[in-house]
């Protein structure tokens, strides 16, 4: 089993979702998350004293799948979040030992 | 003979007291301050300068997260600006002496003689200052409302000028035409606080920007993007609260005309409120804070023109019946028509206005004011077709001039910020700032 | 002969000059309108409404995250719906001429006669609209008290029957009881701004709410579910302004016992504020804002059936005194007790309330307001008996009567939403909305 | 010899029936109570109340989210507890019978006779009490503007003694030099509501009180720690709002002088917001929310000393002058001389107020108001000196007051808190509560 | 060394702390998220517009333990936040290569 | 590659993301929870009721890196995070399968 985690932009997660839905992938959490990146600071203003931001709000969208569902979703999470411009995000693949559904005490894949 | 003397002087001496005794009284009556009234406006004033932070709370609970400094900021400025441009050339505009029933002459140009020297037809018993500021007020929120229909997309620098030549060549006439001695009012159409000049004309050419800008990108496939409606709810109660001083205010006295508006007012926002949440119910199934708070403020758009004219029964079905008709509008008309009005402001202003509008033509009654006109159900036919007459010339006066403004400003410059903009939020790429830091 | 004809003519003008001028002032003091105190009353009406989203804001900031809406709701329908219901029936029940002291006859049913013809013995030198509709405001804000005790767990539909009925069947009475011509102010028993009729009715009725519904369900093993406190300091200042309007206004004239109230009312809020922190301070070596903000509105509801008739003096002695009482009632008697009075209705206005009503029969003073009477400082024992039975038929009635209502009510339909609809927060499942999105 | 008789009589029956008419006119000057005047005091009373807290709001919304109850808790107490001490002591010291010009006497030591009886010069036409809780209000926000200063660090127990003393000792007696007939009075200065009592006084104390506290622990480099904007926003608002109370309040009637200082003092607000965002889109290319509002209250707090002497041209350049200075010393001066005045109470109130009394000095005029005096555009010269000397006064007085008060409590008690308590906030290490709660 | 990491009703949390606690398991890390899984879209509306709403609140506890207590802290977890309804919540196990205390630059299970 | 996870005093974000600049890790994510270690409790009041609260505010910064920056970076996190008293925080390493740039398809170290 692996854990995928994408930092998208926050305006691609309504897409996604529906993305993830077609292909049948219901399972998810997701959170807002600040992320420093490529993408260039910006300036923010206090009172006339300039502040460089170089944190930019994203969200983290993290996806529980079965070994051989990874690419696929990885797949999907290129086509609906890319942009091409710089600040899309990153995924990250984890591995994952154990899963437990808490409402029947079910383990490993089928907890999923 | 002394005696023939005696009486004139006895006759002369008693006037010579009366003269003197009504001197004061006179005076009085020569400036004609009202102590009463004076504080009866200057509190009212205040009242509805509040207004316009409270329609920015309830516009900005409403927006997303990053874009809720930009509303905030768009109805601030126009606080700054309008009130500038008022004591410029505004006032004048709209309240100088009448030149053919089109625009007022420029009297009051710069505020000239507005404090030095008082002497004003409509000001009644309160000081020239007090009523120039009160209608400064109305200018303000009136130009305000109309951020609601391009909120979250419309560049700053397009918008400070857009304001400016809105207020200046569509408000500053249409309230010369209805209250400034032009040739609405002597139609016979009513307009107690401002069905037409301020709701009908701000929904109207809401209506228009939110056409000539477009939509917003769109990002979510659902409308919810509210960020905060305890903000939305706190802005409608101090729009209530402002409301009192906008329509009772409206009487120019603190007096019966006042009261009934008070309670007009109060009751059509109840009712409007509670049939917002009904319609709800009843379609949904679940009653929703968002449509308490629209339901209350269609009320009070819909009581506006006829605030001081009706009875409250009839202010209450008035109130009950405007929010389905809102309703529909922002639920139905805006899906079905395709048009980005993003918080509405044609669908609850517009729409409640014209309703209310039509309203004061049916239900205006001479036993409630005797200063009004009786309205169709009280057998009067002429104030309804003034009535009508007045909305179809708000329409099509700011529909076109909104139109025209908007085309030659593309023109010049941008109307809308960049796809990137957008997507990172007005607040941070316009304003440089975040809303709310960690 | 002609010097005999001429003196009489000289007396003759004389008087009709004099009547001449007499009679505008004639006039005004048969409408006896007076524009300071209309002005004052309008205004007044306008800080009364404001109180009840202030108190919203209040309780909003202290419910969980997930029930925000669902208390700023309730009050907002209250205001909807009591004010319907006072044009409807409210007010002349309340206010309509007495029959046999328990209630108002159908004098003003559906407001006839509010607008149109004036005469009403309670009115003084202000419309006839606006004292209804400032009495409106109290009604109001009365029923919105109550939400706080049965918080974050009733049904909206069971809460809506419940509102109707209470304000009708126990608010009404007891208005009339105390300011409507009714026994209870037959009796001899002062209540200036609503002591009983506002603050003990509305805490008495809380705490049966609160019992009959039943604990919330423990989520958390503390109590701290308060989500927003910034918001709960400024529902407290928009209480402490309105209370202003609350306090002064009852005197329903801009005169010296108007003064009087203002100045008690901000002693007593206060006095009442540094003591709460004071006895926090002690106790637990952390002063709290919460207790800041519940100590000054301890403070207003102490004083309210005596802001007219103390000394500023008396009222910091009040104000002191009803922050002990009130701290003690939250955070012990309710825990031992084990009743779920979620945000302290009763423990506030409750307690608050009754202290205020005793305190009036100890400190009231002719001295001050010659219209009142002596307490028993002053060497009156009569009105500290009076405020006595006033309390006691308060409390029977009030408690009863919301018991009653509850148990019929309970026979139709359930009075609590259900286990998941509690978990999953009110808001979202009974209005469908969040308060914040991201 | 009849006729004798009757002439006299006729005279005599005349003047009878004169006196008597003009009875009850006399007897309202005795009382010299307007019902109007008093309305409008009682109201902008509460206007000006709701001042302090828009002024925390506007504070809070700028500080960390983990000290944005302390700021609300420190101005709330505030409210509290100079609301005691000018019952006690602070009125009389401010306005009881002037002693060599220094101090007021001790006439209305526990409010006695405030009350009870009301004979006082400066009261006008309302209520002594209304007059002494107008002024109250005025001492509540000046302490509480101080507080923007030490902001994020303060002890509060040390902060409880420090407003105690400050009021006392330094309040007090200037506004009895500048409003009790002191011996700025007496010299000529004006100050219409409080350019030097309120704003230079706070403003100059906050700039000793953030040298002698030290600067707050740097953790960002950069200076945006404001956690929530909207929140300034609405407290913004909220001052604006209370301002027309503050300064057309300052009339003490409602009057065409309240008018023109409603009028002077919207103007300087918006014009002060204009220039303010201008400076900042020149500079920055983003004016901000924060600029609008900062903007806003300075041009408030410049036009306060001036608002009811000037015209409203005068008062636009008045707001479009002060905030490039106050921008200026926010955003250059501070930095430059690196102290920590956090929230900037000396670069806005302390500046903007100093701008503000001597432009009084230049633009004031008695064209607009008889009453007042010429200023230097006028041809007086006299003004400017009296502004000048009151300047100086005021900033030699608060700034020595204010170090030797917090150096004797330096040797009592730590000013600060710990660097650990500073680092978990206030609102968690000091008030035991947290803002908000998930 | 493992990181177990339980995303549960907001409701649970304190129950847990609690039962965690009497483990003399206090570490712990928390944080709100929305999660999607099993548990049925609910309806919200904005001015008469109906909106299918899909992620839900949810909390995630992240604890990172010793491999050996990994059972007896998973086991606890489903005793005390099982009501046997769905939307119960989901617990993931991790691998964790390293771990460091910040306060002493202990490391490994020392630093737990 | 490794993730690795900082939990730290919100109060030292600036200072490490300025030390991470200088070493040139720019990539992170960041995010605010609440944390419970070692951390002895604190009261908090409620209308005179006492709570004890055990959960503190704290920043969790996740940076992915190559295997061998892994080292350099945790010392650093702890060279500026360290007060020397409890409630500094830990730091947590994991391993990363893959790692996927969305703007560009990239995928393993290159895409970091
Ligand atoms: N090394 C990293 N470790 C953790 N998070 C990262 C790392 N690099 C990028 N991120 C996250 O991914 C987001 C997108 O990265 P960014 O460089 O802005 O876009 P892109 O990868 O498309 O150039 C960042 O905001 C950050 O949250
Ligand atoms: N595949 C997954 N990947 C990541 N998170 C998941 C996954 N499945 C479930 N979750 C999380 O667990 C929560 C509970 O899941 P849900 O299906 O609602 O309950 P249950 O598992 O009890 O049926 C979800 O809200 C989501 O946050
Ligand atoms: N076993 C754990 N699992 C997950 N997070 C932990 C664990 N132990 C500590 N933490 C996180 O690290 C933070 C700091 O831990 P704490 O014990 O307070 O400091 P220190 O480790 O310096 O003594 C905690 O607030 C918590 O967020």
């Amino acid at each position: 089993m692996k854990k995928i985690e994408a930092v998208i932009r926050p305006t691609s997660l309504e897409v996604l979702k529906k993305a993830l839905n077609e292909m049948e992938v219901r399972g998810m959490t997701v959170y807002n998350v600040m992320g420093r990146g490529l993408q260039k600071d910006i300036k923010q203003y206090y009172r006339g004293q300039e502040v460089e931001v170089d944190l930019f709000p994203k969200v983290k969208v993290e996806i529980v799948c079965r070994d051989h569902w990874k690419d696929r979703i990885v797949e999907k999470i290129i086509k609906v979040c890319q942009t091409g411009q710089i600040g899309d995000g990153k995924i990250f693949v984890y591995p994952v030992e154990d899963i437990i559904r808490i409402s029947t005490g079910e383990r490993g894949d089928s907890a999923l | 003979m002394m005696l023939k003397n005696m009486l004139p002087r006895c006759i002369g001496l008693s006037l010579v007291l009366l003269v003197l005794m009504t001197y004061p009284v006179a005076a009085a009556e020569g400036s004609s301050l009202n102590s009463g009234d004076t504080a009866f406006l200057i509190i009212c004033t205040g009242l509805v300068m509040l207004m316009t932070p409270g329609l920015a709370l309830f516009y900005g609970g409403m927006v997303k997260r990053k874009n809720v400094l930009s509303i905030l900021m768009q109805c601030f400025v126009i606080m700054a600006l309008v009130s500038v441009q008022w004591i410029m050339i505004g006032y004048t505009l709209s309240f100088g002496s009448d030149i053919s029933g089109i625009i007022g002459g420029l009297d009051w140009l710069g505020f000239k003689n507005v404090v030095f020297n008082s002497d004003n037809a409509y000001v009644g018993t309160v000081p020239h200052s007090v009523f120039a500021l009160f209608q400064l007020m109305f200018a303000i929120i009136t130009a305000a409302i109309i951020t609601g229909s391009f909120a979250e997309r419309m560049r700053f620098s397009a918008f400070i000028i857009f304001i400016f030549s809105w207020t200046t060549l569509v408000y500053d006439p249409l309230a010369h035409w209805v209250w400034g001695g032009g040739f609405l009012s002597k139609l016979g159409a009513l307009d107690f606080a401002g069905g037409m000049v301020v709701h009908i004309s701000s929904g109207v050419s809401g209506l228009i920007t939110a056409l000539v800008l477009g939509k917003r990108r769109e990002e979510n496939p659902g409308p919810i993007v509210s960020h905060n409606l305890p903000m939305t709810v706190l802005g409608t109660a101090l729009l209530w609260f402002g409301w009192f001083g906008f329509n009772a205010g409206s009487a120019l006295k603190a007096d019966e005309i006042a009261g009934l508006a008070l309670l007009t007012t109060n009751t059509a926002a109840a009712a409007a409120s509670l049939s917002w949440i009904i319609i709800e119910w009843i379609r949904q199934g679940k009653p929703t804070v968002l449509g308490a708070a629209s339901g209350a403020v269609a009320g009070m758009v819909a009581i506006t023109p006829a605030a001081g004219f009706v009875s409250p029964l009839s202010a209450l079905i008035i109130g009950l019946l405007v929010s389905p008709l809102c309703y529909f509008a922002v639920s139905r008309l805006k899906t079905y028509l395709g048009y980005d009005d993003a918080l509405d402001a044609f669908g609850i202003h517009g729409i409640g206005g014209t309703f209310g509008a039509l309203a004061t033509g049916i239900f205006a009654s001479k036993r409630v004011n005797p200063a009004g006109v009786d309205g169709i159900l009280y057998g009067g036919v002429h104030l309804f077709r003034a009535e009508l007459i007045g909305i179809i010339v708000t329409y099509l006066y700011a529909a076109f001039m909104t139109w025209l403004i908007l085309n030659v400003l593309k023109g010049l410059i941008p109307l809308r910020v960049s796809r990137e903009e957008e997507e990172a939020g007005l607040d941070v790429s316009v304003h440089g700032e975040n809303a709310y830091n960690m």
